[in-house]
């Protein structure tokens, strides 16, 4: 047993974690700007999933990651577009055109793959690090943490990013009148419509990157529903992080982390069920709420469509 | 009364999306190079007009109408209850563990009821926590029921593998109820009786939602909270109210599922209904009779869809995209719809 | 439909599988083995594909319909509705991992075990592993993959009862996350396990693709052991071996005892005698591995080695830690 | 007092046979109206009248059907808000249009482009000058929902002058203030004005309306009656003016242009409502309502004076069972009801009249017919065994609708399309519908036209003088010692003072008032 905690698996483990957890941070940060706008993006997964299949793409066949990521942010782009002119401009309902935009993702994604790939399965070569100088010489932690693939370092950069935006920025303020109330907004002069399509299109943006990263750096390869789910964890996570982007980061990472220790205990010998470690995250969040119950209050126009002078 | 231009409109309204989806989906099978033609006939032959399928389509609407109606509950009473998945499942493995138990002891007009019932309760008892929360510290209950059934997913296979197992099957599975003993069959049909406990729910739901008392009290509440809080409504009894009755329902959805088709709950087994159901509900402005429309349509188009594709060689991932459009273009029509009036008001 | 089950001949039969049949894996090997016994015996196929594992009961009635004279679940998850179809209308059915359920001319089990051939593998990744530690990744645990775990720790103990298993299960229901299976794998092969017995569908690619991208302790080349599929023709230089399913002769028997009145009689299975399964010989095998391999093949086809399936969860993961201590 | 401009010039903003239509009304039909540089222009009208709608027009929230706006001569089509805004034109709505969630400073930020910097400090300067010209002291950085609604009218038109540089539009800006606060508004107007700046204020207040305009324009049903200059109206003496607006406001002549009767003088009685040292559940951010004592007899009422925030309203929710008593005890005709919900203190003849009309006090979205029921639902005739009877509930509302004079097109009119002051007529029919003892009024008039507010008052005085016991909440001074027998004066959650009414009732009171702020 006192075999396995070697330098090598306790480093796979936590940049396990740290891999298994990136996807839902981006993804996460994304949506939890659509909902400070006061837009609910059920679609998420799907726009992670056209990311990934996208990301994959671009990738496998321009032999660049980078531009890999760039057509899986623009895949999630091109979801997010109809859900910005059906839902923000149209005012359609979010929760039926989010679930109509994840099925087409999942419809039209398997649908590529078995046209495209289902002979071939092409898998992308090993992936290059960059490790940082110095924080990469620690022990353990060092390999698995700071000698990563720059995404995952502009990915972390994002959080404090994202955070001075929303509290010292003019854009952070008219993001956080749109979703809670966007008729104060419209009558400063500052068009809700555009407010809120913006964060639309980042949520896109990101979810397609989140997409491209599970599908290139993750697994190198495209398989049809390869999000399986991660999309509606990582809107958990946005709504629980209250609007304030270092709490998706943990969250994401403490999800994560619980996978890797399903790995660990098992690869250990140890006879837990998969179903109750899954449930770990969840059930403490839960607990949590339970005894340190609090408003979790979100953006008073969430899922609200804005039309100007409507009483 | 309705007039009869007021019933073309809506009928109008109802299958010009339908169409239009359809069309796009065509352009999609000529793209993919096949005859759409033959493709939306076999949908129809086989999902609407065939005997055979016209009973699996009935068939197949049972669970999604009751989940339809639990849903009207919390969606009317401004509870975005998005929990119903685990909801479902739970019941589902309950009723199934409980099911075979009670066959053998009880007679069939009691068992199944009973196990109906069982169903019922642990469902709404699963939906308590958050509706705790959310009368409590007013917890947004998006997020609590949507991790509500990942738990509830984990949970149910837990079950499942570890104290209902069966131990005959290799495959984690509960006991199996025999055929003989589930829900009588309609008048010699592959339908069973769990569609028409459906339809009456679905009904009296409605009525109850649009016509009663109670159903007032609970629109309030989903209109706004503060309100209902002003003129006196008890929003915690409501709020626990509105959540059982709409997991109850749900759970009653799984235990006509499967008592009335399955008879067991293998692990890994998540139908995932409710992603299905919850835009339909919407689309359907949370309104009984159209539910029950596009509850059927969207039966007739998975059970003849499954056909259609498999004989035009097409994987059945084509079906997911064409619901997709239905959804958009109904959405839309919906919107077009309503928009003279919106340019009025301005 | 009734009418055509009584006549003995067959001249169609129905393939129903969950997914798609190109994962070069449980889909599509039952697939190819219906075709080429349709091709064989001249009858008429229908293949019904990606299925998922919902309710199959309106494909198994109107395949039936349709007249099908022998209607195969090709999945777990149809075994509890198939032989209710079968009494329903009659038509025979073939299903797996339910032998308890055989009904004389109407319901014949075909319980898919790839223990032997696990067995096989075991000894096989023994011998090729360098640093004497093997890995197993499983994407769940269904009775197939568990009798094929334990056989593969089985035959690995055989070989050599101090070598080191790693076992994993991706998550529950992880059919498609390929990238939870490259996490998985990265960490059993960083636990140092240089052989890697990988069982999944899509997320089987998730395992090819650790396998592909990370060297083993040593700095050498890291294995990779499949199941059920051949999947030489997408292999990457890893693929050292496959326990591959030949389902012909399994359909071709369904059929005959059909013909001969004796359906339902029997189960049906995969033995590594009648070649129904076999370890597939890659070019990275040497020679002398390969002999070892086959006399172990021999003593087993000779009955001089028994092994007993094992498709509990529990007993694969005690045999884990039996192995690991 | 104000400034002259010059006939030729052409007028700062001109309307020109401006028309707009809602489904079923024609809020503004063919509005030919000019507002110039310099001058207070006040805008009346009954309730409905259209003036709000004049207003959405003019700063860009809504469009005309027909008809042109013209800027200094030159037509202009303001598409959005932000024309508006960028032509000069600051409005305070007269529904709220900050966010509650911001702070004072963020929300006045609030319309710069979103690369442009937060500038703080130099937003902070602009606002203390801002507050300084208009004699206010407001909490830069506090939270907006922390404010008192006063407080936040007083942000709504800083904000408004943040960019109205020309034309400052203002849609009864003065219902929630204090007259000491109106006072300072209109000398800051009157500056403001000095300067060169249109102002266009909106007010139900007649005498506010001929005190601060130099033209005073009337709208009746969406047209406009007449424009007079204020000279031309002062010359004739107040009495005359107001008489004169008031029947081209009303169709008919009004009647009740005297000034209000003192009230009957009330001799006491057993209290139907006795209040002992009552401490409720209170917010953070709310002032702490504690140790309250006083009873009230049988007809009588007693009003309640305080700056807007003191605590009224929790009061007001803590009476009627909306708010946990955590302390003390609330009588009524002698039974102890602290420990009751909202519907058996209804039912024991406890009335509340929300000040809070579209927040808590009716459903926007439902039809006027189910609004008016609202707390009564379950209740015979209107439904039987739990079921609904349509055909009672519509005749109901029907009846309500024409008895209170409501302006609405039929009983399942969406409630949300009324006008603010119908939809307080609706509210007020709901509340003294039955047979109430106590009745808890809360603001009753703010937001009603001239007319309406007469017969509110005259409502609530017949009410008293059938025995029906009233506190009245209310901002308005004058209103209160119009109505009440005695004044209790609120300050920080506790009543500071309970005085009777009487000639020096007033200097009392606003002692009080100012006492307990200070
Ligand atoms: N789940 C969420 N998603 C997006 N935005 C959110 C969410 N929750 C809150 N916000 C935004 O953040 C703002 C501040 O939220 P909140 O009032 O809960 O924080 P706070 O009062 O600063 O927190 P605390 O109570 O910890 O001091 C809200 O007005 C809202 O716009
Ligand atoms: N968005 C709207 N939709 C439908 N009808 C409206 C809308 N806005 C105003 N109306 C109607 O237009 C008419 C004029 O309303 P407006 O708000 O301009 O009146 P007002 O003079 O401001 O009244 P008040 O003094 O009560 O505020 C009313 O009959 C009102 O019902
Ligand atoms: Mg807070
Ligand atoms: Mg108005």
């Amino acid at each position: 047993m006192e075999s396995l905690l070697t330098t090598p698996f306790l480093t796979a483990l936590l940049a396990g974690s740290l891999a298994a957890g990136l996807p839902l941070l981006l993804a996460g940060l994304g949506e939890q700007m659509s909902e400070k706008a006061g837009v609910l993006n059920i679609g998420l997964e799907g726009m992670m999933l056209l990311g990934a299949y996208c990301g994959f793409l671009g990738a496998w066949s321009s032999g660049s990651l980078w531009l890999g990521f760039l057509c899986g942010m623009l895949g999630g782009l091109a979801l997010a577009l109809p859900m910005m002119l059906l839902c923000v401009w149209l005012g359609l309902n979010q929760i039926v055109v989010g679930i109509a935009l994840t099925l087409s993702a999942e419809g039209l994604t398997a649908l590529l793959h078995h046209v495209q790939f289902s002979q071939s399965y092409p898998r992308l070569p090993r992936v290059d690090t960059l490790p940082l100088p110095l924080l990469s010489e620690i022990p353990v932690l060092g390999t698995a943490l700071f000698d990563r693939h720059p995404l995952v370092y502009l990915a972390i950069l994002a959080v404090p990013l994202l955070a001075w935006l929303y509290r010292s920025s003019l854009l952070g303020l008219n993001l956080q009148a749109a979703g809670d109330r966007p008729a104060a907004l419209d009558a400063a002069g500052i068009s809700v419509i555009a407010t809120r399509s913006l964060a639309v299109l980042f949520t896109g943006a990101m979810a397609g990157l989140g997409g491209a990263y599970l599908a290139t750096v993750g697994a190198g390869l495209f398989v049809p529903f390869m999000t399986s789910g991660a999309g509606f964890i990582a809107i958990v996570l946005a709504m629980l992080g209250r609007g304030r982007p270092l709490w998706v980061l943990l969250g994401a990472l403490l999800f994560g982390l619980c996978l890797s220790l399903t790995t660990a205990l098992q690869v250990a010998g140890l006879r837990v069920p998969t179903d109750l470690v899954q449930m770990l995250p969840f059930a403490a969040v839960m607990l949590l709420l339970l005894f340190f119950g609090r408003r979790a209050a979100l953006p008073a126009a969430l899922t609200r469509p804005y039309r100007r002078g409507e009483r | 009364m309705t007039d009869i231009p007021q019933i073309v409109g809506r009928l109008l309204q109802a299958l010009l999306p339908l169409l239009l989806a359809l069309a796009c989906g065509a352009l999609l099978l000529l793209l993919l190079e096949r005859d759409p033609v033959s493709f939306y006939a076999t949908i129809i032959e086989r999902g609407l007009l065939s005997r055979l399928g016209l009973q699996e389509s009935l068939t197949r609407s049972a669970p999604l109408l009751l989940l339809a109606a639990g849903l009207i509950v919390a969606f009317r009473a401004g509870l975005w209850n998005l929990g119903v998945d685990g909801q479902f499942l739970l019941a589902a493995v309950i009723t199934a563990a409980l099911a075979p138990g009670l066959a053998a002891t009880l007679p069939p007009w009691l068992a199944l009821p009973l196990a109906m019932l069982a169903a019922f309760a642990v469902a709404a008892l699963w939906a308590a926590l958050p509706a705790f929360l959310k009368a409590r510290y007013g917890v947004n209950e998006i997020i609590t029921t949507l991790m509500m059934t990942f738990l509830g997913i984990s949970l149910a296979n837990l079950l499942i593998k570890l104290p209902f197992n069966d131990p005959a099957t290799t495959s984690p599975q509960t006991l199996t109820l025999a055929t003989a003993d589930r829900l009588p069959r309609l008048l010699g049909s592959t339908v069973h009786l769990g569609l028409v406990i459906a339809l009456l729910a679905l009904l009296l739901v409605h009525w109850a939602m649009t016509r009663t008392a109670l159903g007032l009290r609970l629109r309030i509440l989903g209109a706004n909270p503060l309100t209902a809080r002003h003129v006196g409504l008890p929003v915690t009894g409501l709020t626990f109210l509105a959540f059982g009755l709409s997991a109850g329902l749900a759970g009653l959805a799984g235990a006509v599922e499967i008592l009335g088709v399955w008879g067991t709950v293998r692990a890994d087994w998540n139908p995932a209904y409710g992603m299905l159901v919850i835009p339909l509900v919407f689309l359907a402005r949370f309104h009984g009779g159209a539910v029950i429309f596009f509850v059927f349509v969207f039966a007739v188009l998975s059970i003849g869809g499954e056909t259609a594709a498999r004989r035009a060689d097409l994987p059945n991932y084509f079906l997911l995209v064409l619901v997709a459009l239905i959804l958009v273009f109904l959405a839309l029509t919906e919107w077009l719809s309503a928009r003279p009036l919106m340019r009025k008001r301005g | 439909a009734p009418a055509f089950a009584q006549d003995s001949e067959v001249n169609h039969i129905a393939v129903l599988t969950p997914e798609q049949p190109n994962d070069f894996g449980w889909n599509q090997q039952a697939a190819k083995a219906a075709r080429a016994v349709g091709e064989a015996l001249s009858i008429d196929v229908t293949l019904a594909s990606g299925l998922g594992y919902g309710d199959v009961r309106p494909t198994l009635r109107e395949l039936a319909a349709e007249g099908a004279d022998l209607l195969i679940a090709h999945a777990s998850g149809y075994n509890t509705t198939a032989p209710e179809i079968a009494e329903e209308t009659g038509v025979p059915v073939a299903i797996v991992d339910r032998p308890d359920l055989m009904q004389p001319g109407l319901v014949a089990d075909y319980t898919l075990s790839g223990h032997e051939g696990a067995y096989l593998a075991g000894v096989l990744a023994t011998q090729m592993s360098r640093s004497a530690t093997l890995g197993i990744v499983v994407s769940g645990e269904p009775p197939s993959w568990n009798s094929q775990s334990a056989a593969f720790a089985q035959g690995a103990r055989a070989s050599d009862p101090d070598i080191e298993l790693r076992y994993s299960v991706i998550g529950p229901a992880a059919y498609a996350d390929a990238a939870g299976a490259r996490r998985v794998t990265d960490a059993v092969i960083a636990a140092g396990a240089d052989v890697i017995f990988g069982q999944g569908n899509g997320s089987t690619f998730g395992i090819l693709q650790a396998v592909e991208t990370n060297d083993a302790p040593d700095g050498g080349k890291i294995w990779f052991i499949d199941v059920i599929g051949d999947k030489s023709s997408i292999d990457g230089g890893h693929l050292l071996s496959s326990v591959v399913w030949n389902l012909e002769p399994v359909y071709r028997a369904m059929i005959e005892d059909l013909g001969k009145g004796t359906f339902g009689t029997r189960g049906y299975s995969i033995r590594l005698e009648d070649e129904s399964l076999y370890l597939l010989q890659s070019e990275h095998i040497p020679a002398e591995v390969w002999e070892r391999v086959m006399e172990v093949r021999e003593q087993i086809v000779a009955g001089e080695i028994t092994v007993e399936p094992k498709f509990e969860a529990e007993a694969v993961r005690a045999l884990m830690t039996a192995v690991s201590d | 007092m104000s400034a002259q401009h010059q006939g030729k010039a052409p007028p700062l903003i001109r309307f020109e046979q401006v028309t707009k239509r809602y489904p079923g009304v024609l809020a503004n039909d063919a509005i030919t109206l000019d507002l110039h540089a310099g001058e207070i222009h006040a805008l009346l009208g009954e309730n409905g009248a259209g003036k709000s709608t004049l207003i959405a027009l003019l700063s860009g929230m809504q469009q005309p059907d027909a008809g042109r706006l013209l800027i200094d001569g030159q037509a202009v089509r303001f598409s959005s808000p932000r024309a508006a805004l960028q032509a000069g034109i600051g409005t305070v709505y007269q529904h709220s249009a900050l966010v509650p969630s911001l702070t004072v400073l963020e929300n006045l930020m609030l319309g710069r482009r979103w690369w442009q910097g937060r500038r703080q400090s130099a937003t902070r300067r602009r606002f203390t000058a801002l507050c300084n010209d208009l004699g206010v002291r407001l909490p830069a950085d506090a939270l907006l929902s922390s404010l008192s609604l006063g407080e936040r009218q007083m942000v709504e038109i800083v904000k408004a002058l943040w960019e109205g540089r020309r034309l400052l539009i203002l849609d009864e800006a003065s219902a929630m203030l204090t007259s000491a606060a109106v006072s300072d508004l209109q000398r800051s107007l009157t500056r403001l004005a000095a300067k060169g700046m249109a102002i266009l204020f909106v007010t139900h207040k007649l005498p506010e309306a001929l005190a601060f305009g130099d033209r005073v324009s009337i709208l009746r049903a969406g047209r406009l009656v007449a424009s007079r200059s204020a000279a031309d109206l002062h010359r004739r003496g107040a009495e005359q003016a107001q008489s004169e607006i008031i029947s081209l406001m009303f169709d008919a002549p009004s009647t009740a242009t005297a000034a209000p009767a003192p009230p009957p003088s009330f001799q006491e009685k057993a209290p139907v409502l006795r209040v002992q040292g009552l401490r409720a559940a209170c917010g953070e951010q709310e002032p702490q309502l504690d140790g309250i004592d006083f009873s009230l007899s049988a007809g009588e009422i007693l009003g309640v004076a305080g700056i807007d925030g003191n605590g009224q309203r929790q009061l007001a929710e803590a009476l009627a069972g909306q708010r946990t008593t955590l302390a003390g005890r609330i009588e009524l005709g002698g039974e102890a009801v602290q420990a009751k919900s909202v519907p058996q203190r209804m039912k024991r003849g406890l009335r509340y009249l929300t000040d809070d009309r579209l927040g808590e006090g009716s459903l926007p979205a439902f039809p006027i017919s189910l609004n008016l029921l609202l707390k009564r639902v379950g209740d015979a005739p209107f439904w039987r065994q739990g079921v609904e009877q349509p055909r009672e509930i519509e005749a109901y509302a029907q009846q309500t609708i024409s008895a209170h004079n409501i302006r609405a097109p039929g009983p399942h009119t969406p409630l949300g399309s009324l006008s603010g002051g119908n939809v307080q007529k609706l509210l007020l029919a709901r509340e003294l519908e039955g047979q109430p003892r106590v009745v808890i009024y809360n603001k009753p008039t703010y937001g009603l036209d001239f007319q309406t507010q007469q017969l509110a008052q005259e409502a609530i005085r017949r009410q008293a003088a059938s025995g029906v016991a009233a506190l009245l909440i209310s901002p308005d001074l004058d209103e209160i010692l119009a109505l009440s027998h005695r004044v209790a004066v609120m300050a920080e959650g506790r009543i500071v003072g309970i005085v009777n009414n009487g000639p020096d009732a007033r200097q009392t009171v606003g002692r009080l008032v100012v006492g307990g702020t200070a």
